[in-house]
């Protein structure tokens, strides 16, 4: 781009040569299967989470109070030394309402999501989660809201045995 | 110790949404570009950097071997660098350790993307990074990290989604000028605001698109660049940053990871006061709340004031600090490292008055590119002089 | 110090399985493109000759990895392939057993830089050897699509 | 296809490949870390499941996980920070084409050029007699042998019978893979170079044990990225 230079290369398809197949094209498709090692600290969390509770992990060296929990304090690089049972209710840090799936196609129904600061660990200590029970207008920065768990029997310990969490009186 | 190293050349591709070329091909017609203004040839190269970003984009594991003979790294020392979205900045950094460290005295960067081979959509990758037990189960996007963290900007500072529609606007009013622009346009903040809601408060207009593309610079050492050209550019401060990767315990409105990344590249430049000192920018904007957020972390703005400057002017190519010249991620297209290497190539020919219809109108002596990424906590900065 | 607490008892460690369903929609490229058109049109392979260095390769390349220059002479192949290498596999890429063993060949082409690696169709598979001369089996013209599979298999001559 | 190349065109026997998978799978059994190791003899390495022929299944090495560290530090400050210092005296790496194709399969080529590098960083004039040990590729067990000749270990088609004869054995002339190698402790894909940089630096600091070499003050690492490259990394380390 230097002025020098008076042209660029590159060869652009337009959307409407992919449809008239105008170049050949190759369709791949695998899917690969993974199983990941929850790991110590996860593998206890979910173990609660089960149970309908939201355990943490506390650093003493900056007696942080740490969720999700891990085995090691990544700011004072030492192992962490206690588990904490914390509380099922928190403030919205952030919230969006999401228009689009995983796969950037649109969804009738629109997600709602939010960073939910959990009350009992330390401050900032947020989790991505759903919102719902919930107006999109009413959501707000700083609203109060509370874990809506599925039932016992249907919980398999996972991130979704919180159903979403929903608004509660402050 | 440390030897100075300096830009001798800039090669780019065009940008658009799907290219016929492969990414061996679209590298070598950005190296080849760096190479023949530069006035070398491939003998005269000793190593090799790259970068690229997820593997996963077009389905190529390693991509960086695959590649490697697009970018004349045949026979030669190659490394792929890869840092997600701070890749493109990262990759001259990596071949300014090649040259700063006295292993060799030319260097060959090139930073190449091909997004479009990935359907439905390219978006689709990113769901890859995000934590695969407690975070991908909730049906997560790439999108809502963002749009959380513009939420939390904004009401952190009181700012309206319409002062920072103004950096779309200018953006894409900036790539109008870029021959290699993919999505230059003159548009106004009504535009921005009336565009589809996608993850609100992001809106379709707020973000930068999927591309193909290639760009490439050449590093030589002090001793070689002043053999091959009058017009070196200098090559003076680096600096790199990851924050934690527990990206809901972060504070989302204030990018801490640039602001250390951006100190670590200015102590090494001798920058004292960047907000005088830095004469034009190249943040990294694939969405228009970040130009400001990263101008916030790289101290060009105070906290929460970028929104004002933009709308007083001061970041239009003939305001007081340039910001995003080129048209940026939001004008020129997003192939995501490529990207951040077109930023290099802008402000490369910025310093050497050579952008021609997009030159700033301020006497530009030094200036600064900067990328983020990875899970939205690397920060890469570098500062260059002419 | 090390971390020190550890599951010991294995219900408590958790997995979480899961998959990533991908698709991919590849172009051909430049030189891939007129490869595949070559190969479908005219069941021939296409070759590039650099102008520099002289050197033909196959399949096509848009440039020389070597003399760093583009390339525009693209010409169907004439010189006869014949296998490099070979192998035979008793499994799948899963690592699952498979009733035929196939044998693969990488297979090149006097005075050619490149090859095709392939499947290798022998009646007499011990017959087959390093310099065996060896042709393509093709599909049908009308079955052909562009892709590698067009060939069917290389046999010897 | 490329043991087959690399055996044809430097007439090395068969059975020397799976010489190189008793040796390293022998050597392992002394490694604390040595989980593939094994007591064995080539009959049973050459007679064990094809994996693609030529190459057995005993001859492929197999994944393992594990997390590998080094601090590295100025000249400057490690003077201060003890006496075990392990130096880097010399690094090189290279690249052939990615293109499987193009290759010449019989030769290691980015070996021959990532050694060349190395050794001229660390002034290595005579290879074949400079190191007191080696750690070096041994993915599959040909590539012990390719890798050997590449980094003038061996001379051309000779690497075969020198394993043979014991000179790369735990007490030969030259110890190559005393930890047991990739064959004999398991791989790490993209950590691989590191476990073998980890093993010679246990060895010049005189902590391996069973496995120590004697008097060992320089080693030879060499790693390959693995499959589908032709990408390898060589660093020359002393103490």
């Amino acid at each position: 781009m230097s002025q020098k230079i008076t042209s660029y290369q590159g060869r652009e398809i337009t959307p409407d040569e992919v449809k008239e197949g105008k170049y050949l094209d190759i369709v791949y498709k695998f899917e690969p299967k993974y199983s990941w090692a929850a790991g110590v600290a996860i593998s206890r969390f979910l173990t609660e989470l089960k149970d309908g509770k939201i355990i943490a992990r506390k650093c003493y060296k900056c007696e942080r109070i740490l969720v999700p929990p891990r085995m090691y304090c990544e700011q004072c690089f030492r192992p962490t030394d206690e588990w904490v049972q914390i509380k099922d209710t928190g403030t919205v840090n952030t919230f969006s309402i999401s228009h689009v799936g995983t796969d950037a196609r649109r969804l009738k129904t629109p997600i709602l999501v939010a960073v939910v600061d959990i009350d009992g660990a330390s401050p900032g200590m947020g989790i991505l989660h759903n919102l719902g029970e919930v107006e999109p207008s009413k959501i707000s920065v700083g609203m109060r809201v509370q874990a809506v768990w599925k039932r016992p029997e249907e919980r398999q310990g996972a991130i979704t045995d919180i159903r979403y969490f929903k608004p509660v009186e402050s | 110790m440390r030897r100075r190293v300096a830009i001798v050349g800039a090669g780019i591709t065009l940008f658009r949404r799907r290219m016929l070329e492969t990414p061996k091909e679209l590298s070598f017609e950005a190296s080849k570009m760096a190479l023949d203004t530069a006035g070398l040839t491939l003998k005269d190269i000793q190593s090799v950097v790259s970068g690229s970003a997820p593997d996963a984009f077009d389905g190529v594991h390693m991509k960086g071997e695959y590649y490697l003979d697009g970018m004349g790294a045949i026979g030669k020392p190659h490394e792929r660098v890869y840092v997600g979205g701070g890749t493109g900045v990262f990759t001259p950094i990596g071949g300014w350790w090649n040259v700063a460290s006295g292993l060799y005295d030319t260097c060959l960067c090139v930073a190449e993307e091909k997004m479009s081979p990935l359907h439905p959509h390219p978006q689709y990758a990113f769901w890859s990074i995000f934590d695969q037990i407690l975070e991908r189960p909730l049906g997560t996007t790439l999108l809502w990290i963002f749009s959380l963290e513009m939420r939390r900007y904004m009401h952190k500072y009181g700012i309206k989604e319409e002062e920072i529609a103004e950096v779309a606007v200018k953006n894409k009013g900036n790539a109008v000028d870029h021959p290699c622009a993919q999505l230059g346009a003159k548009i106004t903040v009504e535009d921005v605001m009336r565009s589809e809601p996608i993850c609100e408060p992001v809106k379709r207009l707020d973000v930068s698109p999927p591309s193909d593309g290639a760009a490439a610079v050449i590093l030589a050492s002090e001793k070689v660049a002043k053999k091959l050209t009058d017009q070196p550019v200098w090559l003076d401060g680096v600096g790199w940053t990851l924050d934690s990767t527990h990206w809901t315990n972060r504070d989302l409105a204030y990018p801490e990871y640039v602001e250390k990344a951006a100190k670590m590249a200015y102590k090494m430049a001798g920058i004292k006061n960047p907000r005088k000192e830095i004469d034009v920018a190249e943040p990294y904007d694939p969405f228009d709340y970040k130009e400001l957020h990263h101008l916030e972390g790289l101290q060009l703005a105070g906290k929460g004031e970028a929104p004002k400057m933009t709308i007083d002017g001061v970041t239009q190519r003939d305001g007081d600090l340039p910001v995003c010249p080129s048209g940026g991620l939001l004008g020129v297209g997003n192939p995501i490292a490529a990207a951040g290497m077109m930023k290099i190539c802008e402000i490369f020919w910025q310093l050497r008055g050579e952008a021609g219809k997009r030159q700033v109108k301020k006497d530009a002596r030094t200036g600064l590119a900067q990328a983020w990424g990875d899970l939205m906590q690397v920060g890469t900065v570098t500062v260059m002089r002419s | 110090m090390p971390i020190l607490e550890k599951i010991t008892q294995p219900s408590l460690a958790r997995h979480w399985t899961d998959s990533i369903p991908l698709e991919y929609h590849y172009t051909g490229g430049v030189a891939g493109e007129e490869f595949r058109r070559g190969l479908k049109e005219n069941g021939r392979f296409l070759s590039s000759k650099c102008a520099q260095c002289k050197t033909t390769y196959v399949p096509t390349r848009m440039f020389c990895p070597s003399c760093f220059i583009e390339i525009k002479d693209n010409s169907p192949l004439e010189t006869q392939g014949y296998v490099y290498s070979h192998t035979t596999v008793n499994r799948n890429r899963a690592g699952e057993p498979i009733n035929e063993p196939l044998t693969i060949a990488l297979i090149k082409f006097e005075g050619v830089k490149g090859g095709i690696v392939h499947r290798l169709q022998a009646d007499e598979p011990a017959s087959v050897s390093f310099g065996t001369k060896v042709v393509p089996i093709l599909k049908d013209r009308r079955e052909r699509t562009g892709a590698l599979t067009d060939i069917i298999a290389f046999k010897p001559q | 296809m490329e043991m087959a190349r690399y055996l044809k065109e430097t007439g090395t026997k068969r059975e020397y490949c799976a010489q190189v998978a008793v040796k390293n799978k022998k050597n392992a059994l002394s490694n604390s870390r040595g989980v593939h190791g094994a007591n064995i003899d080539k009959g049973i390495v050459m007679h064990s499941q094809v994996a693609a022929s030529p190459l057995t299944e005993l001859e492929s090495s197999k994944g393992i996980d594990a997390s590998i560290v080094f601090v590295l530090t100025s000249a400057q400050k490690a003077r201060k920070l003890g006496d075990h210092t392990v130096w880097i005296r010399g690094i090189g790496w290279s690249s052939d084409t990615p293109v499987v194709e193009d290759r010449d399969l019989a030769r290691a080529e980015y070996v021959e050029q990532a050694a060349g590098r190395a050794y001229k960083m660390a002034n290595v004039k005579s290879p074949a007699s400079y190191f007191d040990l080696a750690e070096v590729d041994d993915t599959y067990s040909y590539k012990e042998l390719q890798s050997l000749e590449a980094l003038k270990l061996a001379s051309k088609g000779k690497a075969g019978k020198m394993v043979d004869t014991g000179t790369f054995d735990i007490d030969g002339r030259l110890p190559v893979n005393a930890s047991g190698g990739s064959l004999g402790v398991g791989h790490l894909l993209e950590a691989t170079g590191l476990h073998r940089t980890l093993e010679a630096v246990i060895q010049l600091r005189g902590q391996a044990g069973r496995l120590q070499v004697p008097r060992a003050k320089r080693a030879l690492v060499q790693s390959w990225r693995g499959l589908p490259t032709a990408t390898g990394a060589v660093a020359v380390l002393g103490n």
